[in-house]
């Protein structure tokens, strides 16, 4: 592994993108949002995982595009594809517990990593509505781990979310509606669930067993009490580990001339002024 | 053989009646009938039931111009090139719109259900979420669930009888009046050859009681049928045709021509408030036929989108 | 990229354990993996509980054996070239098998439930029908259903809850320990090309845990990445692949070969009694290999079924 | 249309297969089973519905064989075909309700056109047992229109089928078994049922409404009373029309010179002895 960059080579959003790419193990099936969590897997696949399978839920299997695509329904997915077709595919290979990992991102997050992507306020009578789902609950359904990529602002750290879009460790038994552990209420489906959620300040991850986040590492420059400052909820910060490994130069390098050289998704490092 | 299903795309647009439920191929910014969009709007169609596997531009035209009352489905954006629905938003803001949320794969295993004739489908995605929340079912709030074309619930609760594999959820299949499919091609009598990802065509097109195909061109059939394995929809689920090159603009065709961004982007910015759109309506939609769009938009930014054909995208070096 | 899938056919036999669920690709004489079943029998499997869409020779093959103990499907012969399966039948007189029919349609939505993970399917199909008889429930009787592998009813009556449908069968997805497919071509990875008619091999490839390809010919995988759109099956759901020339003879397979219907007759007269099919096994099966069968079956035979490249299969005239 | 042919030209499979042909209508969507339903409708694809379009249930959809499949798995089905797929679109098409007729066979039949190709004597313990149902049930519950094409025999036109295979208009409804008409058993799924059965005796056709057999047309060299006898159950005689029209001479030709010029379902007539 080359070195690691010094602050000022690299900007948050390439923090994110390397952090969010050493979840990926090799030989993993994975199954990608677009943006961020699309360059963050083909920089794994570029790097420690070269053997990842990449899957897209427009209908793309294995692909291993050479231009960066904009969108998981772009012409770029299906270059090398060992298979392309659709959404029935995608979603059935998720339902029949294929996938190892899957990249989301999302607006809102509790501490049980239920996220929201559906609306801010009351769902009745919303103060924004945002776009909606997508495949966000069915690829963190059925995935063995889920990684969530994240801006980090204390409105988006939140106590409960305004809509569960995405299911977290503990989930609410409908009709009724009580809280439940994940694990009771998927049966045989379960498989997992979020593993690990990358913020702009730092990486957390869960206890299985409560359902409960915890701070994993902070992002350079951040410090514990600033990041449990910007959770609603009470983060725990008893198991930290220390600071999150910057990006590697050879990482910086893929990103920005190959994998994203036109800066689609992830701005070059602009000097500070 | 057979008689040729070859209609105008106004004669196309004339087969959605008022409070027609609709469907449309493609997947976000991909592949989406926007000219045929445009003449709906043309022809100002109202109650417009938009039954959705996923939403895009296409979602955004036709509910800025007021032709939506129910919007079904699980997304609407412009990928990178506009963060969110800013139509639809505003309209469920104003209560001008209901919207029913569905997850992706249950927007998708409700069209494999209605494609394959089932009344609905069993599946164990989204458990926990709100979306099977029972106060957020919108068309029951609204007295809509008449058991006809609209299901008598939104979902039902079971436990798997068969291995006790824990909670299911049964969604009922769509029904949906009208399809309409944007491919690359299709023959004389309604074979579809679609390039790259099918998303949930297919499905689409099955689900629907009508289809109708727009296609970048209309090839002999025969030319089709020389390699079947090839196809991806079969004639008789085809009820008519149109042609029309680039009617999927600004959203992308496989091997033809990639996605207008600044265009949607341009869109989406618009989209703000509805003076925003109705401008840009004005400007893009009405006044124009689909000659004359081309000929706004110009040689140069339409080359520039051309795909090439060794990679079926436009490579940005 | 990736490690080579291949192993041997030996190898790739083993794999199936005493007991185990199996299936098969193809379509009645068609694509079954004869060279594949040949290897279980020399390597003498018990209990196998055979579910298959439909069966055919290879049904046979395994039945005359005494490999098969339960067998899940809906209909076993060899088309024109013997008009049932007389193994199967005699082995049901005898009750030396336990048979649980199904129609072909639930059998094909049985797979297709599970390659998607659904706990079971909704069908009407095949209302009123013996199928649906509860006394006819032969895993039931025989105190089989374990609510694991064998699901705990062989079909669940209700009623459409959400447009009154009418009357719905639920029928439990299939559990399917291992897959044997036989395709044109496979890719050092696992991407497998089928040509022609795809049948049931992609759900029944998907249903099962483990997956083996047996293929005409191992391609490289960059060839076959080339068509992407072409490919019928993605690399990460085949397990191990096995390179087998003429592995489906005596059954065609679209664009290679024929049906062998002089081999498949002959087969047939054969199985009308043990001792028939056993000395028949003893010519073919037992003894020989997958070369020395080609040997015995000989050049003009194997050169009068080739298919014509321009047609696909081998012109009467 | 050609002149009939005499009753020396022709045979008796000659004679289903024109009976079953005529069945057609232009533009019908037909799905077919395996042997002479398949040479039946390519005739009448040949002859007044140049426009049928044919499903196979292996997955060949609106194909046009130039050389006769041996089954409906065959490579010949794929040729000029509209699509090449599998059984599930088969059978999907068919549940959507598309189709407009079916042709198949039995091997027992009673008076309400249920249809046996399972087993002969108790299903327990079975005297003898047959290949099963096949697609039979799932095309016959689905169409319009069924045809079905049988050897007509005492034993196989009989009060009660050993094993209900194919829905007829009367059928079981379980798991009581309570005889219904079909309609209330289908619910909304109700597209019809067998519209005919042509044996090597006649032509006969249903009551909708009770679901009775009836003889319609009786064979060349046939008499009403023969047919009559041919059947374990009272056959309804009361709408006998006369003589079923028998092959033309252009039918013929097409049969033997272009359909079926080997005999692989259709023996050339040999002249009597």
């Amino acid at each position: 592994m080359s070195e690691y960059a010094s602050p000022e080579e690299y900007n948050l959003a390439d923090l994110l993108c390397c952090a969010a790419s050493r979840e990926v193990r090799n030989n993993e099936i994975v199954f990608a949002g677009t943006g961020l969590p699309m360059v963050a897997i083909m920089l794994g696949q570029k790097t420690h995982a070269p053997n990842l399978k990449l899957i897209f839920e427009a209908g793309t299997l294995d692909g291993r595009p050479p231009e960066l695509p904009t969108s998981v329904g772009d012409a770029r997915c299906e270059t090398g594809a060992s298979r392309s077709s659709g959404l029935n595919d995608a979603f059935s290979i998720a339902q029949r517990g294929l996938v190892d990992l899957g990249y989301l991102g999302g607006a809102e997050i509790d501490k049980y990593g239920n996220v929201n992507t559906t609306c801010i306020g009351n769902y009745l009578e919303p103060d924004l509505r945002l776009t909606g789902s997508g495949g966000n609950p069915d690829i963190n359904s059925f995935s063995k781990r889920t990684v969530f990529i994240m801006v980090h602002e204390k409105r988006r750290f939140v106590e409960n979310v305004s809509y569960i879009t995405s299911p977290g460790w503990r989930v609410k038994k409908w009709p009724g509606g009580e809280w439940v552990h994940r694990r009771e209420l998927y049966g045989s489906a379960y498989q997992g669930g979020p593993s690990a959620v990358i913020s702009t300040a730092g990486v957390f991850r869960f206890d299985e067993h409560d359902g409960h986040m915890y701070l994993d590492t902070y992002h350079p420059g951040k410090t514990v009490e600033e990041v449990k400052s910007l959770c609603q909820f009470d983060l725990d910060v008893s198991r930290v580990k220390g600071e999150t490994a910057p990006p590697t130069r050879e990482e910086l390098r893929i990103i920005h001339e190959v994998l994203d050289p036109d800066e689609i998704f992830i701005p070059k490092n602009k000097p500070k002024a | 053989m057979g008689n040729s299903k070859r209609i105008t795309m106004q004669a196309a647009a004339e087969l959605v009646k008022n409070g027609s439920s609709l469907t449309f191929s493609g997947f976000t910014i991909w592949r989406r009938p926007i000219a045929f969009v445009f003449e709906l709007i043309r022809q100002k169609k109202t109650g417009i039931h938009l039954i959705e596997v996923n939403g895009g531009p296409q979602t955004e035209f036709l509910v800025g111009a007021g032709c939506v009352d129910v919007w079904e489905s699980c997304w609407v954006g412009h990928e990178l090139y506009g963060k969110y629905g800013a139509n639809l938003s505003r309209k469920v803001g104003t209560k001008e719109i209901i919207v029913e949320d569905y997850s992706h794969a249950e927007m998708m295993f409700r069209f494999s259900a209605a494609a394959s004739g089932a009344p609905y489908a069993v599946t164990q995605t989204s458990l926990g979420t709100d979306i099977h929340n029972p106060e957020y079912d919108m068309l029951g709030r609204a007295g809509r669930r008449d058991g006809k074309r609209v299901a008598k619930k939104k979902y039902i609760f079971a436990e798997d009888p068969f291995f006790d594999a824990g909670q299911v959820v049964l969604i009922p299949a769509v029904k949906v009046d009208v399809a309409v499919l944007c491919v690359q091609q299709v023959g004389e009598e309604g074979t579809v050859r679609v390039g790259g990802q099918y998303y949930s065509d297919p499905e689409a097109c099955r689900a629907a009681d009508v289809t109708i195909v727009v296609a970048e061109e209309i090839v002999p059939e025969e030319y089709l049928r020389r390699n079947a394995d090839q196809n991806t929809i079969p004639s008789f689920e085809v009820d008519y045709i149109v042609e029309c090159p680039y009617g999927a603009h600004p959203t992308g065709m496989f091997g033809r021509y990639d996605v207008d961004g600044a265009f949607l982007k341009d869109f989406y910015a618009n989209t703000r408030t509805q003076e925003g759109f109705d401008a840009f309506a004005k400007e893009w939609v009405f006044g124009l036929d689909h000659i004359a769009y081309l000929e706004k938009l110009g040689w140069a930014r339409m080359l520039k989108l051309r795909a090439n054909t060794a990679l079926n995208y436009s490579p940005r070096r």
